[in-house]
């Protein structure tokens, strides 16, 4: 009764809040399909003629699939090189705890509260001196890098979700840790390591930052092509709007094919 | 074949000595239980003679060869955990034949010996299921099924039974006595429940803090504990001491003094050393609740305080004239309940005495 | 034995990646205490004698102090707003989940998988049409929004933890929802509810793609002090490095006082 | 005062029937014990009496009021946790006092309830200590300590024991005796296992998929239970269960034939109406462990599969000729040993009798 009363209250604000957080999105797809007058039409026109025009105008001005290309092979690479390096980490911490593991998983933790703006700097200044601005690898080490502490953290968890007694069994049973990693952890921990490795994906693919600021016309991905994008005259939401919407795309097809699995590994844990 | 041998053989972690210099040896296809409270140091112990646990100090030897760098597949010995340990993400037969793959035995002969041991434990119909699939019981038996399949010449059990209901617990042990007679190997088994490890055991080692406490057969320790902790740990309904101090002691009997202007006189055996009991010894009774009956007239006496009926007998708990709470086992037609007062009076040529220290001076026996 | 060598590579990687990913914040803070000649010096200088002029020139050329409180003002604002707004959200999931609970944290969860560059346009547009751009009150809703998912997700976490029972004993002892969030709740899930406002926090200040993009010399943060900063002539290396380490130190020594707490909070759960 | 009665009360979730239209009457100041196997719905019956679940069909009525929609803490009743559920942040005076605080007591006469609350439980030293500082046995009586303070005309007990080992179980289960004793009130307690229902209850309620299979003393549910279900359910070791045929029924006794070749003659109450037991009828012959006991001739016969020590009894685990097994109960002194083939006899007078729905038909009983 009262129970039900006030969570009745807070499910009516997570909808709210959800919602709004979704708002913008909606917008801009509407936008997409309007015509440069109708966009900017006060108050906004809800009721219209859909017209495929400004996502026209919007691929023929660059090369989307250029763009589409380096944020495929970007945001793939380096989750594999993140998941690479994460694996044996977390194993080492889950299962091997020493006295300084605590220790590090703060440090690398706290390696994401530093702001981006604030190493732009030296990180540039390193791939200037190494001549890899502008170039597809530059950007996989800075997302791998970028990313790797999430990737640890969460292979962290869900290692630790593995009951220690069923390696323990395997060590019993005479299988070495090799063999622990391959016949156990690696299926075990599959669901772990796939929403890693989704979540790595999509943030690495909305990266905008870094690729705004490391690369220019030749590995830029599609955070650069909206960054990027200038009307040549007039008016352009309408047009601005489709490259968003072309920028997004893959993404929210991909993310709303995968994210079911991904919540369920971030919120239901490895093995239960 | 599997004989162990433990000289002074001790664990330490982090300054805390979880088992302090055990001297233990298990003789071939024995089966052996650990038992104590927790915190005891059995689990400790099982740990080690199975590789799991370095052993800190002491030498652990199977079968004549000293073991303590042997690593845990090289013992021979295969373990069966409490949490049963199975894998989750394969089936009921992978389980079972994972280390033999894993040893690289070919798959006819895997299939063949999981097959076996399967018929064994009844699990044939269950050997394509995922773990997560089974009862508790079933879990369990897949557990055992696949420390049996590696044919190990002994089997070390981590209190395998603790998260099963109470009658599949009874149904349970009765299937592992039947399991050590047919397999005829060296069977440890770890646990914390004095009524598992009266059922099952060949012989019980009671550890306490580290050490040990007693070893014996489940009668011995039910009939001669060596001291009060033994006397207290083993046997449900605790048995009940008096604390008493020796007043007078005679050839056949002494005289023992339980609470001021209160004595009883108690037998003694005629074989007793004549210094082992002096006049005045600080001493404790200690008398099984089936070692009392309720009396028109006896030494006792008290108010009932709670009676359980348990169908097949009835336990009386009665506060003493002195306020210390006496458990009488009566059968179950006794007509006892709660608030009679009662007299209680003392089987003869039962019970045991405890001198100060809590070693037991003599116990005695029904002829 | 093989166990331990397998999880000291393991351990040697995790250090490896954890000095990796610091190296270029040591880099940046050895910059800023260079002269611009030595900034620029191949093969850099590891030895030299540090000088503060770079930090003079950095502070002289821009309301550093502005910046700053605008950075203070926005994240802790932020930050109140998103977990007000969570906390009633994520009582009502973790209490009374209805059947579309999961839907909704999905949601939720997923709108961080957009790219922001993605819905730039149109939240720029909304903010331009009520006036609210270049103000402190566009970033702290922006912010609070982004900050949602991920706070409404730790709570959510968090909550679960606390058993059931504990509520419904208190419903038996004839408190209510409101007595059970503030006497039950709010303490139990506070090292939780601590983390996840020191995460907002951290975010939020870090927070440079909407700074840029919605504000300007009015209600710019640290993150756009450092990107416009702009040299009025030469060399400028160590004076934006200089610039960077002004930007990042605040939250840099925050971090550093709350991380313990915070990583706790993050791994370990709520009432253990 | 607080007499319960509920009248055909269900409970369904999600189509599935939880509890199954129960009929059922509790007096003022009994111990009452809800026992079923898991899934039985006693916790979800104790639950909807609490207030905390929802009741879907029919009525509960506290003291002759009906309480469908009163809310849990105007009912007048508390509730012990199977978890304890006590508030981990607040010390355990402060947990003890949180319900009189939070209805708006004076904070003096919260501290003299807690104080005594304290001093019939012996919690005095912890009151400052929080829950995580405390044993399982503490917390336990922390938080019946908490329902004390409340002065409730009723206590709801759901599994409260199952979280502590089996000695500390033994002794709580005497002490919440005892405190119902002294409180005098009515107390509702549920439970997995039918030693503690044997033992605590006044009457028992024993449930089964949602419905009531009997409600009785515990010695009734023991010498006479009403189907096979209440037979195999109370008592440890289980009762045997020979299923047989009634080959010839005189007026004294009748003959049963437990397998082709292989009859037993049973007595058969005066009493008993003509038609109960008819020729030819398929029944169940249920005998207690302790109904049976080795002879050097007796009706029965097998050899010994597995011989428990009790210490003060010993159970005999037989594989009949037939191939069930067969449990009988001896003395701590009877010499039987595992591989014996024995011969069992039947202590006259004892034992029962079901139809083919699994019904008594009659139960023989000591004089």
């Amino acid at each position: 009764m009262e129970q039900e009363k006030a969570s009745l209250a807070g499910t009516i604000v997570a909808w709210l809040a959800a919602f709004v957080m979704f708002f913008p999105i909606l917008w801009m797809v509407i936008t997409a399909f309007k015509t440069e007058e109708q966009a900017i039409a006060i108050p906004p026109l809800l009721i219209f003629h859909p017209v495929l025009s400004s996502f026209g105008a919007a691929l023929a001005q660059s090369g989307y699939i250029h763009f589409a290309e380096n944020s495929v092979i970007v945001s793939l690479c380096s989750t594999a090189l993140a998941v690479l390096i994460a694996f044996p980490a977390a194993y080492a911490m889950a299962f091997q705890p020493g006295k300084r593991t605590q220790d590090l998983l703060v440090w690398m933790l706290s390696t994401k509260m530093l702001p981006p703006v604030g190493v732009l700097v030296p990180i540039y200044l390193i791939f200037r001196d190494t001549d890899l601005l502008d170039t597809r690898t530059s950007l996989v080490i800075v997302d791998a890098l970028i990313n790797l502490p999430i990737v640890v953290w969460m292979l962290f968890s869900f290692f630790r979700d593995i009951p220690r007694d069923i390696l323990e069994a395997a060590h019993m049973d005479g299988v070495g840790p090799r063999g622990q990693m391959i016949h156990l952890l690696l299926p075990l921990a599959a669901p772990g390591i796939a929403s890693a490795a989704l979540l790595a994906i999509i943030l690495s693919w909305n990266e905008a930052f870094w690729s705004i600021n490391l690369t220019a016309a030749h590995a830029g991905t599609l955070a650069t092509f909206i960054a990027r994008y200038s009307a040549p005259e007039g008016l352009f939401w309408a047009k601005l709007s489709a490259a968003s919407v072309l920028a997004v795309a893959p993404i929210l097809i991909f993310g709303s094919l995968a994210q079911r699995r991904m919540v369920r590994g971030l919120t239901v844990g490895a093995v239960k | 074949m599997a004989r162990l041998e433990l000289r002074k053989v001790g664990k330490t972690f982090n300054n805390f000595e979880a088992v302090k210099s055990v001297d233990l040896t298990i003789e071939d296809r024995e089966f052996v239980v650990f038992v104590g409270p927790s915190g005891c140091g059995k689990t400790t112990l099982l740990r080690m003679i199975a590789g799991l646990e370095d052993i800190t100090s002491g030498d652990l030897y199977i079968d004549g060869e000293r073991a303590n760098a042997v690593p845990p597949d090289k013992r021979g010995l295969a373990m069966v955990f409490q949490s049963y340990a199975l894998y989750p993400h394969m089936t009921v037969a992978r389980n079972m034949g994972f280390a033999l793959k894993m040893a690289g035995v070919p798959k006819a002969e895997v299939e063949e010996k999981v097959r076996a041991a399967a018929r064994i434990l009844q699990l044939e119909p269950l050997l394509d299921r995922r773990p997560r699939m089974l009862s508790g019981g079933q879990r369990q038996r897949v557990a055992i099924g696949r420390a049996i399949v590696r044919n190990p010449k002994g089997f070390l059990f981590d209190e395998p039974l603790s998260n099963l209901d109470a009658a599949l617990r009874v149904q349970m042990r009765i299937e592992l006595v039947k399991l050590h007679q047919d397999l005829a190997v060296t069977m440890i088994y770890v646990t914390h429940d004095q009524v598992e490890a009266m059922t099952m055991a060949d012989r019980i080692v009671v550890l306490n803090q580290g050490h040990i406490e007693q070893v014996g057969t489940p009668l011995e320790l039910y009939h001669q504990p060596a001291n009060l902790f033994v006397a207290g740990f083993i046997g449900s309904p605790k048995m009940n001491f008096f604390p008493s101090r020796a007043v007078a002691v005679g050839r056949g009997d002494a005289t023992l003094e339980l609470s001021p202007n209160h004595a009883l006189s108690f037998p003694v055996p005629s074989g007793m050393s004549p210094g082992a009991l002096a006049p005045g010894a600080s001493v404790t009774l200690g008398l099984r609740p089936e070692h009392l009956f309720l009396a028109n007239d006896g030494p006792l006496s008290g108010q009932v305080d709670v009676v359980e009926h348990l169908g097949v007998e009835t336990l009386a708990y009665i506060k003493a004239v002195n306020g210390e709470m006496i458990t009488v086992r009566a059968d179950d037609l006794s007509p006892v309940a709660a608030g009679d007062r009662v007299s209680i009076a003392l089987h003869p040529g039962r019970g045991s005495l405890f001198d100060a220290g809590g070693k037991a001076i003599f116990h005695l026996s029904p002829a």
